[in-house]
């Protein structure tokens, strides 16, 4: 642990979030009128529902090179498209499995709901994930991987 | 199949846009910097920076751009697309390039506004803007629908907000469909007897109102009724009216009361009297009751809820309305927009334990007390403890239930006025000696301080502090009796004990039971504390995100009856405004399957909730419904031959983005 | 069944309540486990005075207990039931001071690994009292004093104000529980001594309450509230109500003879909670 | 000063940050059964600690008469622990030598600490008897209670202690500094 501590002292892991437009966005749009910052390494990608999240971005972003993905939706029952988190919730579970057998680790994925109103739980989350991918050191895998 | 499936033509010409939002931008984020190194980016052709894009000289550079430089796509880097992105679309069309070939980087509240280093604010502007580009190279022209809207509005609630929202809308000449769940309209302002600020009798605002709402041609008003299902979309909803059974033929009956003065069944709690007093089986809640019909209330009546053999209402009823086989009925209307005026329910205060609520029957709530002080009322407006004697001391406690992070965290916003309404009309009444404890007077609204000073004059005695107990413990002996009211003073820093003979409960609002239902059946998002969501706290407080639902009065949150009418004539105006052009244009982000690559195996049919695709037997294909569509994306992201995708939304489109960003 | 006691400083030399709660245990075959060798928690005291040393005291028991193969400590004393609670509380809520707290105990020999739950007696001998009472005492209403720290701060037993597990029992041992609005205030207990002036008012509003409401004897859950309210009263209070233990009145009820559940110990004598008239 | 800022050196009281909450209301203090005897109301001490005047609020009287009734704290409308609050007054003002002097209450918490250090456990004769040495009019007032209290058999007068004090010594000393 330590080792990797000293031989990368200054790694900025590199993160997208995938978030719905109608909680999550809200959410982050909330924190910025807020003023509540959080690291600058989430780029997010602002999508109608996680409902439409495809299994394929999430690999297309864990092989283009992330660190960690980070998906946000409305709380179960919030759904604007009724119940697209909870098709996500379930989607995203398969992925895990899937993002493992390519070698990542699944805690690198992560689905949080965050309400519309919900602004400082979208900085604390959003810190504490990016806290969690620092912790786990750069994603090694890609660079391992034959492409 | 449809134009909207043009294949790209031209080469991508971009233009950027990065805004400096005066100071919010700029001085954080290095706009130069970040306009130079997106020029460096395929097909990019200009990048500017500008102080506010948002303005029309902003907008007068992308136009001029697009026709002098040939520009088809644009990017703007400013704020969040929530809240500009029409504005810049509009001015694409206004250059005469399709709307769609736009994005926006939000450098505003995904950076400049929550980073705290610059030069990582901006590194991480130069990504965002950079993904804008690249994703917009793969955007495609897209075309949006007229549809016909149904010209007709249908409310939800029939308090104040609901009534005066049907009214306007009827006075324009629109069918209005009023669902109230009660046996009468009239809401929580029926129960009052005087109004703050003015002091205007509340009924002599209200009744003319409720005859009004019931004789409107244009209004078809269902009492007793709740809503059971919508379908549908913006201008043309469908919702079906459950109609429950009032055991009372409206057609037949008189409203001559006779059924009412005869009910064996005397001794239920009414709950328009908040408890205070007690009605028959059959009853209208009270006797301006609009309509006037009663129904019966099954649960306690003999005949329907006890098995008994009673019929005494239905011997007496001389136009043979009372009919003990009705069903609930439900009726389908059509309808272009919905108002939710859904209103609230005052807090209870029996889980404070420290105030005795429940424990000691000098305790009341606000909306007893509304009651008892109501000419109307179970004391026909006379002032007065259980036990018949006239208080010398009453105690009015503010914030009960509000600004409590173990209840309701925020402030209510009428009960210091309506405090002082009290103040004032127990001290002309009975001439008794009023405290009112308080933590701040909130009375910010025309004519409220004055009508603070106004009651400050009259020698009410306020006490900065909140109650801390109230208790029957006496400590002198010949207060035994009287209830004692324990504050600090904060002002004098002293702790009182105040024996007074009545308290009063200034409870706060909480959200309408059924609200959380009705929000699902609406698709209309609630917030933290269950009030329904507006589209935008300044810009939008009565739209809804779902489009065509507005919102009017207390459901939207707490505010008075002033507030309440502004807002419902403002729900009103937008519903109106919404269908009075016949046509609404429906979205263009809605899903497309592409019949080459669809193998037919109905996994989207499976996914979508609004079941907005149906399946060709001939063809054996998927097939969307573009009317039904609301472009959620499940569909595409169930699709594993990438046959169906939303608009706007292609893969290309989202992995391009992505792929920026890392 | 088998508990894990924790006495507390005032629970031998309190007026009667060692020896109805060891009656009362042995007749409902219930058996007290003194803690090894149980030092003072530290009441109210060491928590204002250093943390970790009000933790260490507290936790000395939780390690001892375990030892004693027990997760659960009872104790009959309103004032130990807190600082325990609080204890627990804090070690499980902030690993910095469990560690701290654990390294304390490492150096005077003792293995802190888990925290226990802590239980007031009355909830044990609540549940275990028979609900068909031997004897009756229907004509005697009795004032429940729960104190302050019973339901308050966690308030899980019972609500903060206005409880009524108390008045329950009563009513379940034959007794007549007398409604009345003094249950939870506080008398200054861990101040009389000191400040008995100022704390005298206190006492005689929730004594003059009693009394006020028709009660003709006080029943209480802790050797605090008890010395109390029972010495306050003859300092010119004006009140004469006996204040008993929860466990007398259990111990009456179960046939137990006064003398044996120590009720001569009252500074108010209490003859007329059991004399038929 | 900033009530959680870095350069704040009274932010290690526990629980401070909670005090940014306060609204003034004065529950606190209301439910206080002795607050009429403390030079600050609780929520005075609150308002204070904004101000930054943490030295008053460290000399106070006022978390010296804090009962432990937690009245307060259940009721606070903005969930201030203000028991809690209480306690950790007490901690920093004993840390950095600003307990109130001559103050009958804080002899007692003393005379307390002690009884434990060197026994392990308290006795309360025995507890009344050292804080007697230093209040002797409140040792002869209360003297006629002691006689009825032997009288009742309710007298202790053997200090009890556990079977090694020594044990509780060394606990006492080894937390003399926070558990360093
Ligand atoms: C004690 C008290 C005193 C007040 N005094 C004053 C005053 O003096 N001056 C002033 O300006 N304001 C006063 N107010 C505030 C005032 O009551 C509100 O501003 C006003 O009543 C809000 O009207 P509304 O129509 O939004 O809600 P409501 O009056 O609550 O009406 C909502 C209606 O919708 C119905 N409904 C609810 N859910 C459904 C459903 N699912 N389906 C169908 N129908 C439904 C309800 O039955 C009700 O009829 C006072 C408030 C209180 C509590
Ligand atoms: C310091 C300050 C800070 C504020 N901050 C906030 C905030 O953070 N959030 C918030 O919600 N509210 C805030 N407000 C309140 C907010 O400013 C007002 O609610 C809002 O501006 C009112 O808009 P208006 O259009 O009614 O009035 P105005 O903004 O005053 O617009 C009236 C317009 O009419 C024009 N005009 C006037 N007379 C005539 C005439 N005879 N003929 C033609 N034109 C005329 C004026 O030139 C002006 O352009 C703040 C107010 C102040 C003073
Ligand atoms: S139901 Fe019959 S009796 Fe009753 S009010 Fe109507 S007409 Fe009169
Ligand atoms: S049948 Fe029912 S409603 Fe009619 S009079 Fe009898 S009890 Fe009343
Ligand atoms: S309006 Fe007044 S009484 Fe009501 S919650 Fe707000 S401050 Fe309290
Ligand atoms: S005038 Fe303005 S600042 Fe003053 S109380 Fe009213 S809202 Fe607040
Ligand atoms: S999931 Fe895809 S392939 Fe299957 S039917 Fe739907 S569009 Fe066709
Ligand atoms: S985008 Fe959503 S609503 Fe539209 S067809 Fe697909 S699943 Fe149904
Ligand atoms: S009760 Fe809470 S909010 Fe009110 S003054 Fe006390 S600490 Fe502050
Ligand atoms: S806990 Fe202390 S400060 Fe709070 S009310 Fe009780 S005695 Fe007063």
């Amino acid at each position: 642990m330590s080792e990797t501590e000293t031989q990368i002292p200054s790694y900025k892991p590199r993160i997208v979030a995938l978030v719905c437009n109608w909680c999550t966005y809200t959410a982050a749009d909330l924190a910025g009128t807020s003023r509540l910052s959080y690291p600058a390494e989430i780029r997010m990608v602002r999508l109608m529902c996680t409902g439409m999240i495809d299994q394929k971005y999430i690999l297309k972003a864990f092989l283009d090179g992330a660190d960690g993905v980070f998906i946000g939706g409305c709380h179960p029952g919030d759904c604007h498209y009724l119940d697209g988190n909870l098709k996500a919730e379930r989607r995203i579970g398969g992925t895990r499995n899937l993002i493992e057998q390519f070698g990542f680790y699944p805690e690198r994925l992560k689905l949080q709901w965050i309400g519309a109103s919900e602004g400082p739980e979208f900085q604390h989350h959003m810190t504490e994930f990016v806290e969690r991918i620092v912790a786990m050191g750069p994603s090694q895998v890609r660079d391992r991987m034959i492409l | 199949m449809t134009s909207q499936n043009q294949p790209k033509t031209s080469i991508p010409k971009i233009g950027v846009y990065v805004c400096h939002c005066g100071m919010n931008i700029a001085p954080k984020v290095n706009v130069e910097e970040v306009a130079e190194h997106v020029k460096a980016l395929p097909h990019v052709v200009v990048a500017r920076d500008y102080k506010f894009m948002c303005s029309n000289p902003g907008q007068d550079m992308i136009v001029n751009d697009i026709k002098e430089l040939g520009l088809n796509r644009v990017v703007v880097a400013s704020c969040s697309p929530r809240m500009h992105e029409k504005t810049f679309r509009n001015a694409l069309r206004k250059a005469g390039l399709n709307p769609y070939y736009f994005q926006m980087a939000n450098v505003r509240e995904q950076a400049s506004w929550v980073t705290k280093d610059s030069v990582e604010a901006t590194e991480k502007a130069k990504a965002l803007v950079s993904a804008a580009v690249t994703r917009v190279a793969f955007h495609q022209p897209l075309l949006t629908r007229e549809v016909k809207v149904e010209k007709s509005i249908l409310v939800v609630g029939g308090g104040i907000a609901g009534m005066q929202a049907a009214l306007t809308s009827a006075q324009a000449g629109y069918q209005v469909y009023l669902v109230e769940r009660e046996p009468s309209i009239g809401g929580h302002m029926a129960k009052f007897d005087k109004t703050f600020p003015t002091l205007d009798c509340a009924a002599c605002i209200m009744t003319p109102k409720m005859v009004d709402v019931y004789q409107h041609p244009n209004i078809h008003l269902f009492t007793y009724s709740e809503i059971e299902k919508v379908e549908g979309f913006i201008g043309n909803f469908e919702v079906t009216v459950k109609m429950k059974p009032r055991y009372v033929d409206m057609t037949k009956c008189t409203g001559c009361g006779l059924c009412m003065e005869k009910c064996p069944t005397k001794k239920i709690t009414s709950e328009f009297n908040e408890g205070l007093s007690k009605r028959t089986a059959i009853y209208t809640p009270f006797p301006q009751a609009v309509p006037n019909v009663p129904v019966i209330d099954a649960e306690n009546c003999l005949t329907l809820g006890k098995g008994k053999k009673c019929g005494v209402c239905a011997k007496f009823c001389e136009s043979t309305a009372i009919d003990f086989d009705q069903q609930p009925e439900f009726k389908t209307v059509k309808t272009g927009a919905v108002i939710v005026a859904t209103g609230f329910k005052a807090f209870d205060p029996g889980s404070i334990g420290y105030y005795g609520y429940g424990r000691y029957p000098e305790v009341y709530t606000s909306l007893e007390f509304e009651r008892l002080n109501n000419a109307t009322g179970p004391t026909a407006g006379k002032l007065v403890m259980k036990d018949g004697r006239t208080p010398q001391r009453v105690a009015i406690v503010h914030c009960v239930g509000s600004r409590d992070q173990r209840h309701k965290k925020y402030c209510s916003r009428v009960c210091c006025m309506y405090s002082m309404k009290f103040a004032h009309l127990i001290h002309e009444k009975t001439g008794a000696e009023v405290w009112e404890f308080y933590i701040d007077i909130r009375s910010p609204g025309k004519n409220y301080e004055e009508f603070y000073n106004r009651v400050q004059e009259e020698g009410v005695k306020f006490v900065r502090g909140r109650v801390a107990e109230i208790t029957d413990m006496t400590d002198d002996p010949k207060d035994r009796g009287r209830l004692t009211v324990v504050a600090e003073n904060s002002l004098t820093r002293r702790t009182l004990r105040i024996p007074v003979d009545m308290v009063i409960l200034s409870v706060g609002m909480e959200p309408s039971p059924g609200a959380e239902d009705l929000g699902r059946l609406m698709g209309v998002s609630r917030d933290a504390d269950g009030w329904f969501n507006e589209l935008h706290a300044k810009l939008a407080p009565v739209a809804t995100p779902m489009t065509g639902v507005f919102l009017a009065g207390c459901c939207q949150g707490p505010k008075d009856i002033p507030d309440t009418v502004a807002q419902s004539m403002g729900a009103a105006g937008e519903a109106i405004a919404l269908l009075s052009k016949g046509s609404v244009t429906t979205q263009a982000e809605i899903s497309n399957i592409d019949e080459d690559l669809c193998t037919g195996c109905k996994s989207c049919i499976a996914v979508c909730s609004y079941s907005a695709i149906g399946f060709d037997e001939v063809r054996r294909i998927a097939v969307v419904n573009e009317a039904l569509c609301m472009g959620c994306g499940s569909c595409s992201a169930a699709c594993l031959s990438s046959a169906a995708s939303v608009r706007h939304f292609s893969d290309k489109q989202v992995m391009g983005e992505l792929e920026m960003l890392l | 069944m088998k508990i894990c006691f924790y006495p507390g400083c005032s629970f031998a030399s309190s007026a009667g309540y060692k020896e109805s709660t060891e009656a009362v245990c042995a007749k409902l075959g219930i058996e007290l486990c003194e803690i090894t060798d149980w030092n003072c928690c530290g009441a109210t005291v060491s928590f204002g005075e250093n943390t970790i040393r009000a933790l260490s005291l507290s936790s000395r028991h939780f390690a001892i207990a375990q030892s004693m193969g027990f997760s659960e400590i009872v104790t009959g004393c309103n004032a130990c039931y807190a600082t325990l609670r609080k204890a627990v509380d804090v070690l499980q809520n902030d690993a910095d001071l469990f560690d701290r707290t654990k390294h304390v105990l490492e150096q005077i020999g003792i293995t802190l690994a888990a925290v226990p739950t802590i239980r007031h007696l009355f909830e044990i001998i609540s549940c275990a009292m028979p609900s068909a009472a031997i004897e009756s005492y229907k004509d005697v209403p009795i004032a429940a004093y729960y104190g302050c720290q019973l339901t308050r701060p966690h308030q899980d037993l019972d609500r903060g104000d206005h409880p009524t597990v108390l008045e329950t029992f009563l009513e379940k041992i034959g007794f007549t529980a007398t409604s009345h609005s003094a249950k939870t205030s506080c008398c200054g207990a861990s101040h009389a001594v000191i400040h008995t002036n100022e704390c005298r008012v206190l006492t005689q509003r929730i004594l003059r309450e009693m009394e006020g409401k028709g009660a003709k004897a006080v029943t209480t859950i802790c050797p605090l509230c008890q010395f109390n309210l029972d010495q306050n009263q003859s300092k010119g209070v004006g009140t004469n109500l006996p204040v008993t233990y929860f466990t007398q009145l259990a111990g009456l009820s179960l046939g137990i003879s006064p003398k044996e559940l120590g009720m001569n110990k009252f500074l108010v004598t209490a003859e007329k909670v059991w004399t038929r008239p | 000063m900033n009530i959680t800022g870095k350069n704040n050196p009274y932010s290690d009281i526990g629980k401070l940050s909670h005090i940014n909450r306060c609204i003034q209301c004065g529950t606190c203090s209301g439910s206080c059964p002795l607050s009429d005897k403390m030079d600050h109301a609780p929520r005075e001490l609150f308002a204070l600690i904004r101000e930054g005047s943490y030295e008053e609020v460290l000399a106070s009287i006022t978390p010296w008469f804090c009962v432990s009734c937690y009245a307060c704290m259940v009721r606070c409308p903005k969930e201030i622990p203000v028991t809690d609050l209480m306690y950790a007054f007490k901690e920093k003002a004993r840390e950095q030598g600003t307990v109130p002097k001559n103050l009958n209450m804080t002899d007692m918490y003393d005379a307390f600490s002690k009884t434990v250090k060197q026994f392990g456990r308290v006795t309360e004769s025995f507890l009344m008897g050292r804080y007697g040495m230093r209040h002797p009019i409140s040792a002869v007032k209360n003297a006629p209670l002691a006689v009825k209290m032997a009288l009742r058999h309710r007298l202790e007068l053997k200090p009890q202690k556990i079977e090694n004090p020594d044990t509780i010594t060394r606990l006492y000393e080894l937390t003399e500094k926070g558990g360093e």
